[in-house]
C-alpha cells in the first residue's frame, strides 16, 4: 500500500455567520482546529454545526471571519482546488446523485479521469459490486431504497479517488450489516478521512473526536474519553446548561 | 429534502409577519381591496407621480407595521438587474419619464403585494381564496383544492430557487464540474422528485 | 414510488403535488430575468420553456391545470407574470393573449407527448416501464413535434392579443411576434431532451404500461 | 387516559411486484402478518422491504396479489378510509412539511375538521405547546434543526388523531439526545404504533418485532429473540446465506 498521505485540515477562529429571517445567525463562533488524524469524527446535537464545520474544508461554506486551509489551500479563495483534494459525502444522498440510474452516476465521477467509454462504464460497474449494488446498476436512482442510494453516492465520490474523504453523517441511512461493511470499507481506504455522525460506534472508530455545541467546538481529543464525556453531556445537560 | 439549500428567493413574493398594527388586524377583503385598486391605478395611470406616491405610501405603511424596511429593501435585491435592464431599455427607447413610471410602478405592485402577504398568514390567505372560489362548487370543483393546490405553489417557488444552487454544491462536492447546461436535467429532475415526495406526503395525511 | 398510474380525471394528490410544483416552475422560469424587446414590450421570457416542459411532463391534463392555476394566481395579483407583475391589469396589456394560451399549449403539447412516449413503450413490448436507450432519439423528435406544436398555438393567440390590446395591425403584430420565434425553437428542442431524461428517471410519469 | 385502540393490521400472503428496467422485480412476496401489539417494529437490511410493508398499510403501495387489511378496511380500494385511520411519519421530515412555518402545516392537518379559523390557531399552537415547540411557530421551516422538523411533521399526523401511528425510521436524522425525546414522546401517546428502523435501541422498545429479508417477512416474535437473532444474521449470514 502507498504511504499515507495526510492533508491539515485546519481552523484559526472561524467564524461562520449567516443571514436568517430574523437578522444574522452565528452558526460557527471562535473554531479552532488541526484535524490530521487518519480519521476524525465531529459529534454534536442536531443543529450543533458539524455539517456546516465539514463544508468549510471544501468551499461549500465560506467564512465570515477567521482562516481555512484544505493542505495549503484557501477554500474560500480557490474553492476548486479545495475541491479536487476533498471528496464530499452529504448525509441526503437525493441532493447528490446526479443522474437517473446509479450506473451512469458514476460514470459520470470517472468522466475526468477516463476517457474510454467502455472502460469507465467497467469501473463504475466495479465501484457498485464493490458495495454490492451491481443488480441495481440500472434501476431509477428514485425507486432505491433509502440506503442503496445513500451507498451510490458514496460510491460516486470514491470513484474520483480524492486525498481527503469529509463524509456527512455516512452511516445515518444504513442497516447494521451495511454500517459494519463501510466501516471495513472506510478502514481499507486509503484517504484520511473526516465524518460528522450521531453513531457513536462509528464515532468510536476514529482516532481523534471533536464535540461541536451550539456552534462552538467545545472539546477534543481521544475517542474514548470524548465520547465518554458526550454521552454524559446528552443525558444531563452540557456544560453551562442545566439537566435536560 | 435538499433542506440545506437555503433560498435566495425565499422571500422573493414575502412571507408573514406576526404583528398587531392596524394592517394585520384589518379584514382581509378590505385589505385585497385596497391593494388590488392601488395596483390597478398605479399601472393604468402611466405617471410616474402616481407610483412614486404609491412606492412611498406602501413604505410608510410598511414601517407602520414594524415591518423592517430594510428586510424589504434586501428581499428586493433580486429584481435589480431587471429593473436596471429595464431602466436602460426605456432611457434609450422611450424617454427617462416613461422610464422611470415603469420602474417605480413595478416597485410599487411588488411592494403594495409584500404588504398584504407579510401582513396576512398564509391560512387566511387561503381561506379567501376558497371563499372566493366557493361558487365553483357549482362546476363540480372543490375550492379546498384549489387553495391547497395555490398554498403548495407557494411552497414550492423558494425550494425551485435553491435547487440549482444545491445541484451545483452536489456537482462541486464530488470534484466533478459539470457545465452549467449539464445540471439543468438534473435540476428537473429534482423537481419532479420533490413533486412526487409532496404527493406521497399530501396521501400520507390525508389531504386529498 | 408506485405513484397511482392515472386514466381518469379525477385526480389524486400525487396530480395535485405535480400541478402545483409545476405552476411554482413556471413562476420561477417567468422571474427569471426577462430581456425587453420590441416597441409593444413584450419581453423574451423563460415561460414558454415552463410551459413545453410542462406539458411533456406532466401530459395534457394535468399540464393544462398547472398553467391554468399560473396563470389564475397571477390574475389574483401575486406578481408571477414576466417583471414581477401580477393583477388582472395584465388582461389589457400587449402579453395578454400569450399569457391565455398557456395553459392550451400545454395541455395540446402534453396530450401530444405522452401518447408518444406510451406509443415508445408498446413498441417494446417487453413490458419493461423506461424508454429503452436505443429509441432515445426517436422519442426526442417526436417531443419536439408535439412541442412545436404548442408553439404555433400560443403565436397565434398571442399574435391576436398584440392586434387587440396593442393596436398594431396584422402584419406588424406578425413581425413583433416572429422576434420571439427562434428563442421558442431553441426552448423546444431543450424541453424535449430534458423531458426524455424524465422520463426515463419516472417512468411511470405517462402513465400505466402496456 | 382513553382505553387504547387497536386496530388489526393484516396481510394475507401479499406480493408486490414492480415493473424494473430489466422486466419485474419482487418487493415483497409472500408476506403473512396480523400486527395487534402496541408497539411493532419491522427490521431488516436495505433494500429488503421494510418502507413498502409499512406503506402498504395506508394504501402508499398496492399489492399485486394477496390481501391488506388496516382495521377492516382494504387501503386500496379504500385509501382515503385508509389514511384516515392510519398517520404516516416519513424518515425525512422535510418533504412531510407541506407549509413554510410548523404553525401553518398543524393548522392544514386540522383544515378538514375544524371549520373555524380562530379555533383552528388555538388548536394548532395546543400541538405545538405539547411538544415544546410554541416558540417556533412562526419560524421557517428552513430554520429549524432535524430534530425539531421531526417533531413538527409529527405534529402535524397527530394533529388529524389518527388511530395508528406508522413511523418509517423515525429517529435516523435524529442526535442522541432528540432520539431519547422521540422515544419518550412516542411512549406517551395512546396511539398504537408500526415503525421499521435501523436503530436497535428503538426497536428494543418494541412489544413485537418482525424481521424481513430480501422481499419476505422471515421471522417474528419477541423483541429479545428477534433482535437477538437478527444481529446475528447480520454478522454471520442470513439463513440459506453463506457468511457475509
Ligand atoms: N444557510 C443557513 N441559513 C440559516 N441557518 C442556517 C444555515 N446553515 C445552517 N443554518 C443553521 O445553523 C445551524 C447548524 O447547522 P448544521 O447543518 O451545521 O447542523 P448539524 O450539526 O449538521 O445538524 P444535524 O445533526 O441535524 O445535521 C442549524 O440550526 C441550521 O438551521
Ligand atoms: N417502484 C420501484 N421500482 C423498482 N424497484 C423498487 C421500487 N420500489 C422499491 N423498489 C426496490 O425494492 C426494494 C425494497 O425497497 P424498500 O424501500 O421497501 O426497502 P427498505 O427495506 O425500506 O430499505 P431501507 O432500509 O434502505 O430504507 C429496494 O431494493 C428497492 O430498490
Ligand atoms: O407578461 C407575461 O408574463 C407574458 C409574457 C409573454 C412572453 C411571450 S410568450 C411567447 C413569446 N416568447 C417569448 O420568449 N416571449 C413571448
Ligand atoms: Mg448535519
Ligand atoms: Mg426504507
Amino acid at each position: 500500500m502507498e504511504p499515507p498521505h495526510r492533508e491539515s485540515l485546519y481552523c484559526a477562529d472561524v467564524t461562520v455567520t449567516v443571514e436568517g429571517p430574523r437578522g444574522p445567525v452565528t452558526v460557527l463562533e471562535g473554531v479552532d482546529c488541526e484535524f490530521t488524524a487518519r480519521r476524525t469524527a465531529v459529534v454534536g446535537l442536531n443543529g450543533s454545526g458539524k455539517s456546516t464545520l465539514l463544508r468549510l474544508f471544501n468551499g461549500l461554506v465560506t467564512p465570515s471571519s477567521g482562516v481555512v486551509r484544505t493542505g495549503n489551500v484557501d477554500p474560500a479563495a480557490f474553492p476548486r482546488h479545495a475541491r479536487s483534494l476533498v471528496g464530499f459525502v452529504f448525509t441526503d444522498p437525493a441532493s447528490q446523485i446526479l443522474m437517473p440510474t446509479p450506473l451512469e452516476d458514476i460514470e459520470l465521477s470517472l468522466r475526468r479521469g477516463v476517457r474510454d467509454r467502455a472502460e469507465r462504464t467497467e469501473q463504475a460497474m466495479a465501484w457498485l459490486r464493490r458495495l454490492g449494488l451491481e443488480d441495481r446498476a440500472h434501476h431509477s436512482v428514485f425507486d432505491l431504497s433509502g440506503g442503496e442510494r445513500q451507498l451510490v453516492a458514496l460510491a460516486a465520490v470514491l470513484a474520483v479517488e480524492p486525498r481527503v474523504l469529509v463524509l456527512d453523517e455516512p452511516t445515518t441511512l444504513l442497516d447494521l450489516r451495511n454500517r459494519l461493511r463501510l466501516r471495513q470499507l472506510l478502514d481499507g481506504l486509503p484517504q484520511q478521512q473526516l465524518l460528522s455522525t450521531h453513531d457513536l460506534d462509528l464515532a468510536a472508530s476514529a482516532d481523534h473526536v471533536a464535540v461541536v455545541h451550539e456552534a462552538r467546538l467545545i472539546d477534543q481529543g481521544p475517542p474514548e474519553r470524548m465520547l465518554h464525556l458526550y454521552r454524559h453531556w446528552c443525558e444531563n445537560g452540557f456544560p453551562g446548561e442545566t439537566a435536560a | 429534502m435538499r433542506r440545506r439549500a437555503r433560498p435566495r428567493g425565499d422571500d422573493l413574493l414575502g412571507t408573514y409577519v406576526p404583528g398587531t398594527s392596524p394592517l394585520h388586524r384589518c379584514p382581509l377583503w378590505l385589505k385585497a381591496l385596497l391593494v388590488l385598486g392601488a395596483c390597478l391605478v398605479v399601472m393604468t395611470a402611466r405617471d410616474w407621480r402616481v407610483s412614486l406616491g404609491a412606492l412611498a405610501l406602501t413604505a410608510a405603511a410598511a414601517a407602520a407595521c414594524g415591518l423592517g424596511v430594510r428586510r424589504w429593501v434586501r428581499s428586493l435585491r433580486p429584481l435589480l438587474l431587471l429593473v436596471i435592464l429595464l431602466t436602460a431599455y426605456h432611457l434609450v427607447a422611450n424617454g427617462p419619464a416613461r422610464a422611470a413610471d415603469v420602474v417605480l410602478s413595478l416597485l410599487a405592485v411588488v411592494t403594495l403585494t409584500r404588504l398584504l402577504i407579510s401582513t396576512t398568514p398564509l391560512p387566511r390567505l387561503i381561506d379567501g381564496l376558497v371563499l372566493l372560489c366557493s361558487p365553483l362548487r357549482l362546476a363540480g370543483v372543490d375550492p379546498e383544492r384549489i387553495g391547497l393546490a395555490v398554498s403548495l405553489m407557494i411552497r414550492s417557488v423558494p425550494w425551485l430557487f435553491g435547487v440549482l444552487t444545491s445541484l451545483r454544491d452536489a456537482a462541486a462536492a464530488r470534484t466533478v464540474r459539470p457545465h452549467p447546461v449539464q445540471l439543468v436535467t438534473p435540476a428537473v429532475i429534482a423537481t419532479v422528485d420533490y413533486a412526487h415526495r409532496t404527493g406521497e406526503a399530501l396521501a400520507a395525511r390525508g389531504l386529498e | 414510488m408506485t405513484s397511482p398510474a392515472r386514466e381518469t380525471r379525477s385526480l389524486t394528490s400525487f396530480d395535485l403535488a405535480n400541478i402545483a410544483v409545476f405552476a411554482a416552475l413556471t413562476c420561477v422560469l417567468a422571474l427569471a430575468p426577462a430581456i425587453p424587446v420590441g416597441a409593444v414590450g413584450v419581453p423574451i421570457t423563460l415561460q414558454t420553456l415552463a410551459v413545453f416542459l410542462t406539458g411533456m411532463i406532466l401530459g395534457g391534463w394535468r399540464g393544462f391545470l398547472a398553467l391554468l392555476l399560473y396563470v389564475v394566481v397571477g390574475l389574483l395579483g401575486v406578481p408571477v407574470f414576466a417583471g414581477f407583475v401580477g393583477g388582472p391589469a395584465v388582461l389589457a396589456g400587449p402579453s395578454a393573449g400569450y399569457l391565455l394560451s398557456f395553459p392550451f399549449a400545454a395541455a395540446l403539447v402534453g396530450a401530444l407527448a405522452h401518447r408518444s412516449v406510451r406509443g415508445e413503450r408498446v413498441r417494446r413490448r417487453d413490458g419493461a416501464t423506461s424508454v429503452a436507450p436505443e429509441r432515445r432519439g426517436g422519442l426526442t423528435v417526436k417531443l419536439i413535434g408535439a412541442g412545436l406544436a404548442g408553439l404555433v398555438l400560443s403565436h397565434v393567440v398571442g399574435t391576436a392579443g398584440l392586434m387587440i390590446n396593442a393596436g398594431l395591425g396584422l402584419g406588424a403584430a406578425v413581425v413583433t411576434d416572429l422576434a420571439f420565434v427562434p428563442g421558442d425553437i431553441v426552448k423546444v428542442v431543450v424541453a424535449a431532451l430534458i423531458a426524455v431524461a424524465v422520463h426515463r428517471a419516472f417512468p411511470r410519469m405517462a402513465g400505466a404500461v402496456l
